[in-house]
This record gives structure tokens, C-alpha cells and sequence, in this order.
């Protein structure tokens, strides 16, 4: 088992900077989380850490060793790919064991181990046939029973359930995480899904433009987003913003005066659509509806404040008519601020 | 997927090893190298029946002409020598005696004297050197062969054995009239020996020489009356190379050819032909004799067993072997048995008639021209084309062509040869 | 992956080298052979190889009938062939069996195509058999003499359209394999008749394969020689045998070359002039 | 059926039988012997069925040697191909490295010239290199004229396979090479198979080159092309059969491929 540090490692592609002097650290057995959008550079730091791609500067520590000049094979680590990469002429068997067979190992080992992990993975029908007779989330197993059949220290995770429908990815998931906590091997996941992110991570590494922006639990990362772009990119539906004057260190919205932590001309009000609820007239703002999607378990409701639109998450037994113009509030302490220019969070005195 | 790709790539790999070391069980066999005699069936011949009781195993090689000197040459500067013994004609050995490729045999000579090879022939393998440089092997020539189904149109008071140009014209414009085919051919296909008629036939007939009348007032009446001889064509002669195939198949009815290229035909159907001497002009009864001889090339590997072959080929059985297997005929004194097929007889026969004709004109093969061979045949071929084929005007064709030749001659130094008069330095276009 | 620099460049290397020894060094020979000429002490540079070669009695008609050839024989391949490939696209039952027939030819020497149509059009071919029989011709019909010109052209096209359609086809039916059905589906939900279809949407979309086939057809084409020679003998001439026989009946290397260098030109501004005309624009990619 | 159909049909027979009607009708003339060849009119079946003309073919002496260098020749043109294409083809496939588009455009030019024509200046060089006549010679010369078939259709293999299998070895322990040969390789080989065979016949039908650079060690075509214009008919539709036949068997081991080859070869 190992620790992973990334120490101020930066990526240019010739001109055009993939990752700008990111430095992380990755606890003994824990899961961390990779979460951003495309293009974000989180494969690239992926595929960094496993030796597929060098860094331009900076360096990569696995168990204390610095494995920056080392080849993949010597790093001690397994992966498992966005697209599998389940060798298509080997069987399930061949595959599960191809890394202990390149490591050396002897035959019983390798049979033996191939068979724990088939059964963890509930692939053990399957190991006689070649990869082209099975369907995607059986290849998925296969690719994740290969790299924990090495048992690995370190496990690598490019984004591994993006190619399946979303019952299978919901279903996976879960397993996934059963299994690796149960490992207890340090693992870093890729993914653009934030749901997967909150769901399986210890501790989730936002990146954005080739930084990370935010590195903190799932729950910390969904209340208290460190930039407006955390806020947005994380949580379904995604925060509202609302740019708001400030006023003798307030801002007023409707009814409502709240203390601003800036002074700055403007200020960015955060809120998610669930901390708002719907209160009497006069004693929130108002809300004019535009959209009503009733979603069994809540309804979403979409309008617009002082001309900006926002999200409002409703009690299901709340059916507003578009056109509709409802008031609402947000809860005590559920409100986040960020600089108007900067997009960064702002300390509250409340929190 | 992939095994049958693997078992195929194996089998593949398997299969190179194998091939990359190319079976050498022949390679100690002596390599006997000949222009004569090449097509396949020839060739399978000269090996089947007339090395079949060789002294020693012989690999027999054919070789295009102009191919030869190119390899005698590669192996000369490469120092690695395959070649034992050389046969060629008296023509293309020449150039590789100057070349010093050839080493002599004078006491093969004297050794050979009693087999009773003429003194003249014998002669012409020293190229005038003094040495021997060759043995003389075989002799051949040109000769026609018609269909019976022709003779009743033979004009009338023709003998078939003295014919001239004109009457030959009047034959086949004769059965052209009365079928409405042009039924006389020539072998003037890529590979026929088209430009041997106008050196060793045409020219000398009409001319009385080659080079130096090339371009004279005779040789372009000589075109002229070609030009309309070749109205009563086949037109499919410019793609025949061997006359035996259009013969047999019966396309044309008289044609004109060397002996081994209608041998064929005569034996198949010895009934339904005749072999004949080719016609007469002017100035006589020009043809080609054609002698093959047989030389050692300096650093063979087995000189002495190329030596034994000479012998061996010398003797006159085996020349009478192979004047039944080829249709060639013996230089050595051999008397042919009398039970000969009667297509060979009537080859025999047609030959004998041609050297012993009393307007006999002998016209040898070009001399001396060694690598220019090929052009010098090509200046006839051109002026066939142009003034035959195309109707130019002989004339003009005949000035540009000779400037042409005279190159070529100029270029080599050839003095000139039979029947031009012999000349001091390289041969002259009048 | 530490070596990465230098590993593409040791892996092109023994290819590069290749090329270098057996295609540049003889093209640059070729060249330098062909404006060589014996004068007095030597080699010396001069025309005078295309000078002969050019006042030879067959240049002209070689130059000629190498681009009859070529003009008539490539787009009738094409066409030939892109027919083909549209029926391919309907085949159901048996779509392997049709595509191995077609392709047959592929593999087939041009020495031996020639062969294959001389046995079919000599004077007691079958050919004229079957015309005998329909009552076109009486007897045996010479079509390969140099009296019957257009006859003996047409064979030879016919030849080579027989030999050569089959790779121009199979270029298009890969090129026609990475088109994705869609595109025709959409235009036919939109009103495209199938005419409109294939020269609306089907010819752009394989225009790279349509340029691949040009070039390598022309190029091929201007290469041929077996199948005349077969064919034609001398009756008709075109720039290779000529060279060929310049090199190996007439032992003049020198006009050989000139020949060369006259084919190889314009195959290189074949080749250009289909490269510039058929361009996909970058942002049509 | 629908009248349309069947017109399309026929039409699929009509172009089946413009490729196979010829093929037999040599086989025809390969079988009959002389007699069948001058034989007028002609018939459409074999008179009788015999085989001597072409087991005569085949035993004249040259036949069965030139064969087999023409097997050798080929063989070696074959491997030289795959062994300096494969790599090159890996290279264009993998890796983005300066130079990468010339050399692309290297090996597109040679498709641009007609390279046979260049065995003309290589008959000197050869002699000289001691090249000159032998297989190993005319293997070289075809390896010219296939390399850039085989550099540009194993590219497009290797583009093909995904990157991450090769990925997936290295972080599994696998080195460069290993990773090639245990990962790479076994799923580009029929491909590469298929290109092997397609140089092979290349090499076994070319003339030209064949005949310019050997003399004694003719291959089997450059054998034919000189001494069937000295041979009478029958005996040269034979030589064109035994020709046709190993290339047809050929072409349907590759049929396959072909399309998938030349299909990324367009690029």
C-alpha cells in the first residue's frame, strides 16, 4: 500500500499548457476522485502518475520513491481504461492474469489469484471465452479484475464506467466501491460525472483549466464550493448565481437584506436549488416561474430573479403554472459568496 | 481470427528458410550456354536427345542473343565464372573474341581435323586472328515452305525451286484473286528474324550487297517491288514469329523462315507442304547461311569437360542426332541415314537446293557490330516499317536510314563483309 | 517511455534507407543516364539520347497510343468499377463469393491477361467463333493486325479494362465501406432520388478513393507493357516497350532511359494534376 | 421477384461472367493442345480432357527453376516488405515525431513514378554489387515497388488497434518490444499476412524489372515473357494458365483484407 505525492507537476503539450503546477497528495488506501470536464487535464495527471505520459516538470512520489523517470512496468501500479483495453486475443483468464504471467509469477500463483479475483468480480463463467463474446459491463469486470488481480499498491482509474448505459453504471458503481474499500488500495479515479465522484470518492480533486481548484470531501465540495465554477459543476441541478449590488456592505434582494462580505461593487450569491424554499409573499423575493418539470420526488422549477436565471427544487405536491410568480427564501447558512470578478468564495461570518 | 493468420505467417516464414537456400544438386553440372535452339520445345529437345549420352551431366541454358555479351561481360569483370562452353552463331561469338572472353582451341582443332569440317568453314572460327576461337557446330539456313493446296496457283513456266521476286508476287496475287486471302507470310512478329530476310535475302537479291548498296537507285526499286509483293500479305504477318503456327493452322499458305522455325510444320504434315529456296532478283539468289559454332570461355569452370562436349557434339552421330531432333545440319562429314522423316528430308532436300542453286549468292550475318547488333536490324526493321507498312516514299527513307547505318558502322569500325566487298576500316553506306 | 525521441526515427530508418538506395539512387541514374550521350573520351552530357528518341519511327505512336490507352482505359474503369460498387452495396446472399470474382483480376499478371484475351481473339478464336456463328463474320477475322488499328486498340483496352478494374474496385469499395449509410438514409428521407444520392452525396464523399485509384490507375497505365506485347507485338507500340526493346534488343541504355525519364514525367504530372483537381478541402474533412 | 431485381441480378451475372468466361476459355486453350488451337470453328468444351500440354509445360526444362525463383524472389520480397514496412508502418502509426509527414510523403511519391522503369539503370549497379541475375536481386527491386504498399496498409493496421492495449501491457509490466510482440503484433498479424501475400504477388506477376535484371535466373513470368513469344499458341496459353492460377488462389486467401488494406491506404 502506498502514498502518492504529486509535487508541483506541470504538463505543456508545445505551446498549449495542460497542467499548470499541480501538487496533490493521495493518503495510504484512499480513494481520491479526479472530477472536472473535458479538457481539464485530469487523464493527463492520470496518465502522469502511471508513467504513460511524462511530465514536463515536477515530480511523482509513489511510497516515498520517486518513480518520475521510471517506465509503467516499474512503477508498481495497475489501471483499469476508459475503454477497457481488454487484449481482444486473450481469454478472460489470460487477461485477468496478464499481469502476475509478466511479473513472473509461477502458474499456481496465477491461477489461484486469477480465481479470487474472478469470484470477487463474478466473472468466473466467462474465463474460458474471449473478450469479443462478452458484453460491455462484463469487459468492465474483466478489466478491473486484471488490475486487482496484481494487487496492486497504487490503482488507476480512466473515467471506467463512462461507456455503460445508466442502470449498469448505477449498478457497478456500487460494486466498485464494495470492492475497493474492502482492498483498501490507494486508488485514483478519473471521471467527469460528479454523481460517481460524491458517491465512491474519500476526497474529491476538482481541476479546471489545468488546476485544481478545489481538493476537499464530497460533502464540503457540494455545500461550501471554493469558486463559482466548483458551484456550477458540481450538484444536479447546479448552483444558482445571482450577481447582486452591494450597498453599504449589503445586498438586498426583495425583502431580503443580507450582509455581504465584500465591499466590491458587486457580489455573486450562491445558493442550490434545494436550500430555497417557497415562503409567503413578502418575506422572501420574487420568483417569476418559467418552467415546471415535476420529477416524481421533487419538482424543478425554472424562472428568473432581478432578470437572472435560477433553479428552485420544490416539494413535489408544488405545481406552480409558467407565469406564476412565487417567493422564495434561502435557508439559514446555506448561502455561498463569491467575488464577482474572480468567481472565488468569499469567508462568511455566518459559517 | 488471428490463428490462421499465425499458421499462415509460420508456413510462410517455414517456407522462405527453406527457398533461401535454393537447391544447388546442379551446380556442379557444366553450364553450356546457347542462342540456338532456345525455345522451349528445341531446348527440351537439345537436352532430352542430343545430350542425353554426353560425357558428363550438362546444364543446357538458352539465352536471348543480345543477352549474351551482357553476361559474358558481368562474369568476365565479376570474376566469377558459371559458363563452360558458349554456343552461338559465327556473329555473335565474334564480339566476344574481341572481348577476349574466349579462350582458343587450336589443338581442339587439330584434334578435330579428321571429322572432316571444310577448311573454309573450319577458317571463320579464327575471325582471322590465326587462333581458333571457335569450332564450327551446326549449320542452317532460311529456307520457304508452301502448302500444297498453292501449287495449282503457281504462275505458269515457274519452277518452284528457281522462283524469282516477281514470280512469287504473281503467285500469291494469284491465290489472293481466287480466295480472296492473302495467304504469303513473313515472320515479322517481335521476336521473328524479319530483318535476316532483308540482310541475308532481299538485299543481296535485288542489290548484291547489304551495307554498302543500302541506300542505292537498286535498293529502292528493291522497296518498291517489296512494298508490292507485300500487298498479297497476311497482314498478321508483323505478329508472326515462327511460320510453323500459321502454316499449320493453315492463316497463309507460303511462307518464308529459318529451317528450325517451319521444321515443325513439315514434320507434322509432311504430306500437305513444300520446302523450297527463297526466290531470286537481279543480281541472284541471295540467302543466309547461318553457322552456330561452339566456344570455351576464358576461366570456365571445366574447360576440359567443355572440350569433351566439342567432341562429343563434333562427332557425326551426334550431328546427325541433332539434324533430326532441331534441324540443324552437321558441318562434320556425315552422311544423313536414309531413314530420315520425311519432313526433315524435305527441309534437307530445300537447303540443298538453295546452297547448290547456280545464282547462288551467299550473304553473311553482320560482323563486328557486337552490342549494335540489335540497332543495325532495326535500321531494315525502320525502313520496312516506313516504307512498307506506312507507304512512305524509299527515297527519303533510305537517305535517313543510311545516315543511320553509317553510324552505327562508324561508331563499331565493322569493315565490311560478304557479299559487300571487303573494306579497310569500318564499312561505308555508298 | 524515455526513448521516444529517437525511436521513430530508428524504426523509418532501414524503410528510408531502402528507398533511398533502390528508388532514388536509380531515379537519379535513370536521369543521369538518360542525358548522357558517347562522345569523343567519354561520357558527356547532351540531349542527344532524346534526340534519338524522338526522331525514332515509333515515338510518336508511342506517346499516342500510351495515352489512347490511358484516356480511354482509366475513366472506363472508373466507371466500370464504381458500378460495381454500387451493386455490392445490394447484394445480399453471397456479397463474398461476388466481391472474390470481381477481384480475381487483381492478381493477375498483365503478361497473363494478354495471354487470356490473345486466346480469345486470334483469327480461330473464340471470338470469332462466336461471330462466325451469329453470322457477323465468315471464317477467321484477323482483329490484332496493323490493318485493323482500332480493332487491335479496343482489344487491348478491353484487356486492360478485364485486368485492371478489379483494383480500381477494390479501392472503391473501401473507400464506399467508410461511408456510413446514414448519410444516404438522411438525403433519402429528404427527397434524393438514388440518381441525386450517389453524385450528390456518394461521389464527394469518395473522392479521396476516386484520387487514390486515379493515381495508381494512370500510373499503372502509363507502366503497361505485357499486355501489349502480348497483344499488339509491334503493332503498336507504347513508351515502356520501347524502352523495354531500346534496353533489350537494341542494347541502348541510353535512349532507354530517355524513355524512362519521358514516362516517369508524365506520370508525375499525371499524378499532379489529379492531386490539385480532386482536393479535399482541409475543412471538408 | 421483381422485374428490377432481376435485371440487377443478371447484371451481377453478366459482370461474374466478364471476369470468369475469359479465365476458362485459357484454361480451354491450355488443355487442348495444338490441335484444339488451330482448330476452327472453335469449340466451347474440351474435346477431351487432357492435361499434357500443361504437364508438358511444366516439364520443360526452366519451367519448374524459374518457378522457384520466382517463389524466391517473392518470398523475399515479402519479407523485406514486411520487415521494413512493419516497423516504419508502427512508427507513422504511433508516434507524432518531426519529419513524420515527409517521409509520409516519401513513400506516397514512389507510388507516383512507374518503378519498374528504374531496373533500367539498376542492371549496372547490380552487376557491379554482384546483384545483377539472381532472385535475391529482382526480391530487392520488387521490394521497391511493394514497401510503400506495406509502410502505409501496416500504419493503418497499427492505427486500428487501440493505444490503450499497448498502454494496458506497459502498466502491466510489459517493456516497448514486449508489449509489441505480446500485444500489438498478434492482433495486427492477419493484416500483416494479408500485406505479406499481397507483396508476394506483386513480385511473382511483375515483368518488367524481372526481365531486365536477370538473365539466367529468369523468374517465371520473365521466363514466359521471353520464351513464349518463340513458342507456338498452345504452349503459351499453358504458360499464361500455370500464371493465373497461384495468383487466383491468392487472392482468395487475402479477399478478406483487401478492402480493409486498401481502404486506410487511401490516406
Amino acid at each position: 500500500m502506498a502514498e502518492i505525492v504529486i509535487d508541483a507537476v506541470r504538463k505543456a503539450f508545445g505551446p498549449v499548457v495542460a497542467l499548470e503546477s499541480v501538487s496533490l497528495r493521495v493518503a495510504d488506501g484512499e480513494f481520491l476522485a479526479l472530477l472536472g470536464p473535458s479538457g481539464c487535464g485530469k487523464t493527463t495527471l492520470l496518465r502522469i502518475i502511471a508513467g504513460l505520459e511524462t511530465q514536463t516538470s515536477g515530480r511523482v512520489l509513489i511510497g516515498g520513491q520517486d518513480v518520475s523517470a521510471l517506465p509503467p512496468r516499474k512503477r508498481g501500479l495497475a489501471m483499469v481504461f476508459q475503454n477497457y483495453a481488454v487484449f481482444p486475443h486473450m481469454t478472460v483468464a489470460e487477461n485477468v492474469g496478464f499481469g502476475l504471467r509478466m511479473s513472473g509469477a509461477d502458474k499456481a500463483h496465477i491461477a489461484r489469484q486469477v480465481a479470487q479475483v474472478a469470484a470477487l468480480l463474478q466473472i468466473e463463467p466467462y474465463l474460458q471465452r474471449y473478450p469479443g463474446q462478452l458484453s460491455g459491463g462484463q469487459r468492465q469486470r474483466v478489466a478491473v479484475a486484471r488490475a486487482l488481480a496484481i494487487e496492486p499498491a497504487v490503482l488507476l482509474m480512466d473515467e471506467p464506467l463512462s461507456n455503460l448505459d445508466a442502470l449498469l453504471r448505477l449498478e457497478m458503481r456500487a460494486e466498485l466501491k464494495g470492492v475497493l474499500q474492502a482492498a483498501g488500495t490507494t486508488t485514483v479515479y478519473v471521471t467527469h460525472d460528479q454523481t460517481e465522484a460524491m458517491g465512491l470518492a474519500d476526497r474529491i480533486a476538482v481541476l479546471h483549466a489545468g488546476r485544481i481548484v478545489q481538493i476537499d470531501r464530497p460533502t464540503d465540495i457540494y455545500r461550501n464550493p471554493a469558486t463559482r465554477f466548483v458551484g456550477s459543476f458540481v450538484g444536479s441541478p447546479p448552483m444558482n448565481f445571482l450577481t447582486l449590488p452591494v450597498a453599504n456592505g449589503h445586498v438586498e434582494l426583495g425583502s431580503l437584506r443580507l450582509a455581504s462580505p465584500t465591499n466590491a461593487a458587486t457580489v455573486v450569491m450562491g445558493v442550490r436549488g434545494e436550500d430555497l424554499e417557497i415562503t409567503a409573499p413578502g418575506t422572501g423575493f420574487p420568483f417569476a416561474v418559467r418552467v415546471v418539470e415535476p420529477m416524481g420526488s421533487h419538482t424543478l422549477l425554472t424562472g428568473s430573479v432581478t432578470g437572472q436565471m435560477i433553479r428552485v427544487v420544490a416539494p413535489s405536491d408544488s405545481r406552480p403554472a409558467p407565469g406564476d410568480v412565487l417567493h422564495v427564501r434561502p435557508l439559514q447558512g446555506h448561502v455561498s459568496w463569491m467575488d464577482a470578478a474572480t468567481g472565488a468564495a468569499l469567508e462568511t461570518k455566518n459559517r | 481470427m488471428t490463428r490462421p493468420g499465425l499458421r499462415g505467417l509460420s508456413a510462410a516464414l517455414l517456407g522462405a528458410t527453406l527457398l533461401l537456400a535454393p537447391p544447388r544438386a546442379h551446380a556442379e553440372d557444366m553450364v553450356f550456354v546457347s542462342t540456338q535452339m532456345r525455345p522451349i520445345e528445341e531446348a527440351q529437345k537439345v537436352r532430352d536427345t542430343i545430350l542425353k549420352d554426353a560425357p558428363a551431366p550438362v546444364a543446357y541454358v538458352t539465352e536471348d542473343p543480345p543477352a549474351l555479351p551482357v553476361r559474358v561481360k558481368a562474369e568476365m569483370q565479376g570474376g566469377k565464372h558459371t559458363i563452360s562452353l558458349i554456343g552461338a552463331l559465327h556473329g555473335e561469338l565474334q564480339p566476344l573474341a574481341t572481348m577476349g572472353a574466349l579462350m582458343t582451341l587450336d589443338d581442339l582443332a587439330a584434334r578435330l581435323k579428321e571429322r572432316g569440317i571444310p577448311d573454309e568453314v573450319m577458317k571463320l572460327g579464327q575471325f582471322g586472328t590465326g587462333h581458333q576461337m571457335y569450332i564450327p557446330w551446326m549449320q542452317a539456313t532460311y529456307l520457304m515452305v508452301a502448302n500444297r493446296q498453292a501449287l495449282p496457283y503457281l504462275p505458269a513456266g515457274a519452277d518452284i525451286n528457281a522462283l524469282t521476286y516477281d514470280q512469287l508476287q504473281a503467285w500469291a496475287a494469284a491465290i489472293q484473286e481466287k480466295t480472296g486471302k492473302r495467304m504469303l507470310g513473313f515472320p515479322a512478329g517481335p521476336k521473328g528474324l524479319m530483318h535476316r530476310f532483308f540482310e541475308g535475302f532481299l538485299y543481296p537479291s535485288y542489290t548484291g550487297g547489304v551495307v554498302v548498296p543500302f541506300r542505292s537507285d537498286d535498293a529502292e526499286k528493291m522497296w518498291t517491288a517489296f512494298a508490292g509483293l507485300w500487298k498479297t500479305v497476311n497482314p498478321n504477318s508483323t505478329s508472326y514469329n515462327f511460320m510453323q503456327e500459321p502454316l499449320l493452322a493453315g492463316d497463309v499458305w507460303i511462307g518464308f523462315d529459318h529451317v528450325a522455325r517451319v521444321l515443325d510444320a513439315l514434320r507434322q504434315k509432311p504430306d500437305d507442304f513444300v520446302a523450297f529456296p527463297a526466290p531470286a532478283g537481279p543480281k541472284g539468289r541471295g540467302y543466309m547461311p547461318v553457322l552456330a559454332g561452339l566456344a570455351v570461355a576464358k576461366g570456365a569452370p571445366d574447360a576440359n569437360g567443355a572440350m569433351a562436349l566439342i567432341d562429343y557434339l563434333a562427332k557425326p552421330e551426334t550431328q546427325i542426332t541433332t539434324a533430326r531432333a532441331v534441324g540443324f545440319f552437321p558441318v562434320v562429314k556425315a552422311t544423313l541415314p536414309p531413314d530420315l522423316d520425311p519432313g526433315l528430308k524435305l527441309a534437307v532436300a530445300a537447303i540443298a537446293a538453295t546452297g547448290g542453286a547456280k545464282d547462288a549468292l551467299p550473304s553473311l550475318l553482320p560482323i563486328g557490330l557486337g552490342q549494335k547488333g540489335g540497332e543495325f536490324d532495326k535500321v531494315f526493321m525502320d525502313t520496312f516499317q516506313l516504307v512498307v507498312l506506312r507507304g512512305q516514299k524509299p527515297r527519303a527513307v533510305l537517305d535517313r536510314q543510311g545516315q543511320e547505318m553509317q553510324r552505327i558502322l562508324t561508331e563499331t569500325g565493322a569493315p565490311c563483309w560478304a557479299p559487300d566487298p571487303p573494306s579497310q576500316g569500318a564499312c561505308q553506306v555508298k | 517511455m524515455r526513448n521516444t525521441r529517437l525511436a521513430p526515427y530508428l524504426l523509418i530508418a532501414p524503410s528510408l534507407l531502402f528507398l533511398a538506395v533502390l528508388f532514388l539512387v536509380p531515379l537519379v541514374q535513370t536521369v543521369a543516364l538518360a542525358f548522357q550521350a558517347d562522345g569523343p573520351g567519354g561520357a558527356a552530357w547532351s540531349t542527344a539520347n532524346f534526340a534519338r528518341m524522338a526522331g525514332d519511327l515509333n515515338f510518336a505512336d508511342a506517346i499516342i497510343n500510351t495515352f489512347e490507352i490511358v484516356v480511354i482505359v482509366v475513366p472506363l474503369q472508373l466507371c466500370l468499377a464504381l458500378g460495381m460498387a454500387m451493386m455490392l452495396r445490394h447484394v445480399q446472399r453471397g456479397r463474398d463469393i461476388v466481391l472474390w470474382i470481381w477481384s480475381i483480376p487483381l492478381g493477375i499478371s498483365d503478361l497473363a491477361a494478354g495471354l487470356v484475351w490473345l486466346a480469345i481473339l486470334t483469327d480461330q478464336g473464340y471470338l470469332n467463333t462466336v461471330l462466325n456463328w451469329l453470322g457477323v463474320v465468315k471464317g477467321p477475322q484477323s482483329w490484332l493486325s496493323y490493318e485493323t488499328p482500332i480493332a487491335l486498340l479496343a482489344a487491348i483496352v478491353v484487356a486492360e479494362a478485364w485486368r485492371a478494374t478489379a483494383i480500381v474496385l477494390v479501392i472503391l469499395v473501401a473507400g464506399v465501406q467508410l461511408v456510413p449509410k446514414e448519410y444516404g438514409e438522411a438525403a433519402d428521407v429528404f427527397g434524393a432520388t438514388p440518381w441525386q444520392r450517389f453524385t450528390k452525396i456518394m461521389l464527394p464523399l469518395l473522392k479521396p478513393s476516386i484520387q487514390t485509384a486515379l493515381i495508381l490507375r494512370t500510373v499503372l497505365a502509363f507502366e503497361m507493357f505485357a499486355i501489349v506485347l502480348s497483344l499488339g507485338g509491334r503493332n503498336f507500340p507504347v513508351l515502356v516497350s520501347e524502352a523495354f526493346t531500346w534496353q533489350y534488343a537494341n542494347q541502348n541504355f541510353g535512349v532507354a532511359a530517355a524513355y524512362a525519364v519521358v514516362v516517369m514525367v508524365i506520370s508525375l504530372a499525371a499524378t499532379l494534376v489529379y492531386l490539385l483537381a480532386l482536393r479535399t478541402p482541409p475543412e471538408q474533412r | 421477384m421483381t422485374l428490377r431485381r432481376g435485371v440487377f441480378l443478371s447484371g451481377i451475372a453478366v459482370l461474374c461472367a466478364w471476369v470468369l468466361v475469359p479465365l476458362y476459355l485459357i484454361a480451354l486453350g491450355a488443355v487442348g493442345g495444338r490441335d484444339a488451337v488451330n482448330s476452327w470453328p472453335k469449340s466451347f468444351w474440351p474435346a477431351e480432357l487432357s492435361l499434357s500440354t500443361i504437364t508438358a509445360f511444366m516439364n520443360i526444362a526452366g519451367v519448374w527453376t524459374s518457378t522457384l525463383y520466382s517463389v524466391e524472389a517473392a518470398v523475399l520480397c515479402m519479407l523485406f516488405s514486411i520487415l521494413l514496412g512493419v516497423p516504419a508502418g508502427y512508427a507513422l502509426a504511433r508516434f507524432a515525431f518531426r519529419g513524420a509527414v515527409a517521409f509520409r510523403l516519401v513513400v506516397l511519391l514512389t507510388r507516383a513514378f512507374p518503378v519498374a522503369i528504374l531496373a533500367l539503370p539498376l542492371t549496372v549497379s547490380f552487376i557491379r554489387l554482384g546483384l545483377y541475375d539472381t532472385p535475391l536481386g529482382v526480391g530487392l527491386m520488387h521490394t521497391a515497388l511493394a514497401l510503400p504498399f506495406a509502410v502505409l496498409v501496416s500504419a493503418s493496421l497499427f492505427q486500428a488497434i487501440p493505444r490503450e492495449f499497448e498502454e494496458a501491457a506497459w502498466v502491466f509490466g510489459c517493456s516497448g518490444i514486449t508489449a509489441f510482440l505480446r500485444v500489438v503484433l498478434p492482433l495486427a498479424l492477419p493484416g500483416i499476412a494479408a500485406t505479406a501475400i499481397f507483396a508476394f504477388v506483386i513480385s511473382w506477376n511483375e515483368v518488367f524489372a524481372a526481365t531486365v535484371l536477370t538473365v539466367r535466373h529468369k523468374t517465371l513470368t520473365a521466363y514466359l515473357l521471353s520464351v513464349l513469344s518463340e513458342s507456338p499458341l498452345h504452349v503459351q496459353f499453358a504458360g499464361g494458365f500455370v500464371l493465373i492460377i497461384p495468383s487466383v488462389l491468392f487472392i482468395f486467401l487475402v479477399r478478406r483484407h483487401l478492402f480493409a488494406m486498401w481502404g486506410i491506404a487511401n490516406r
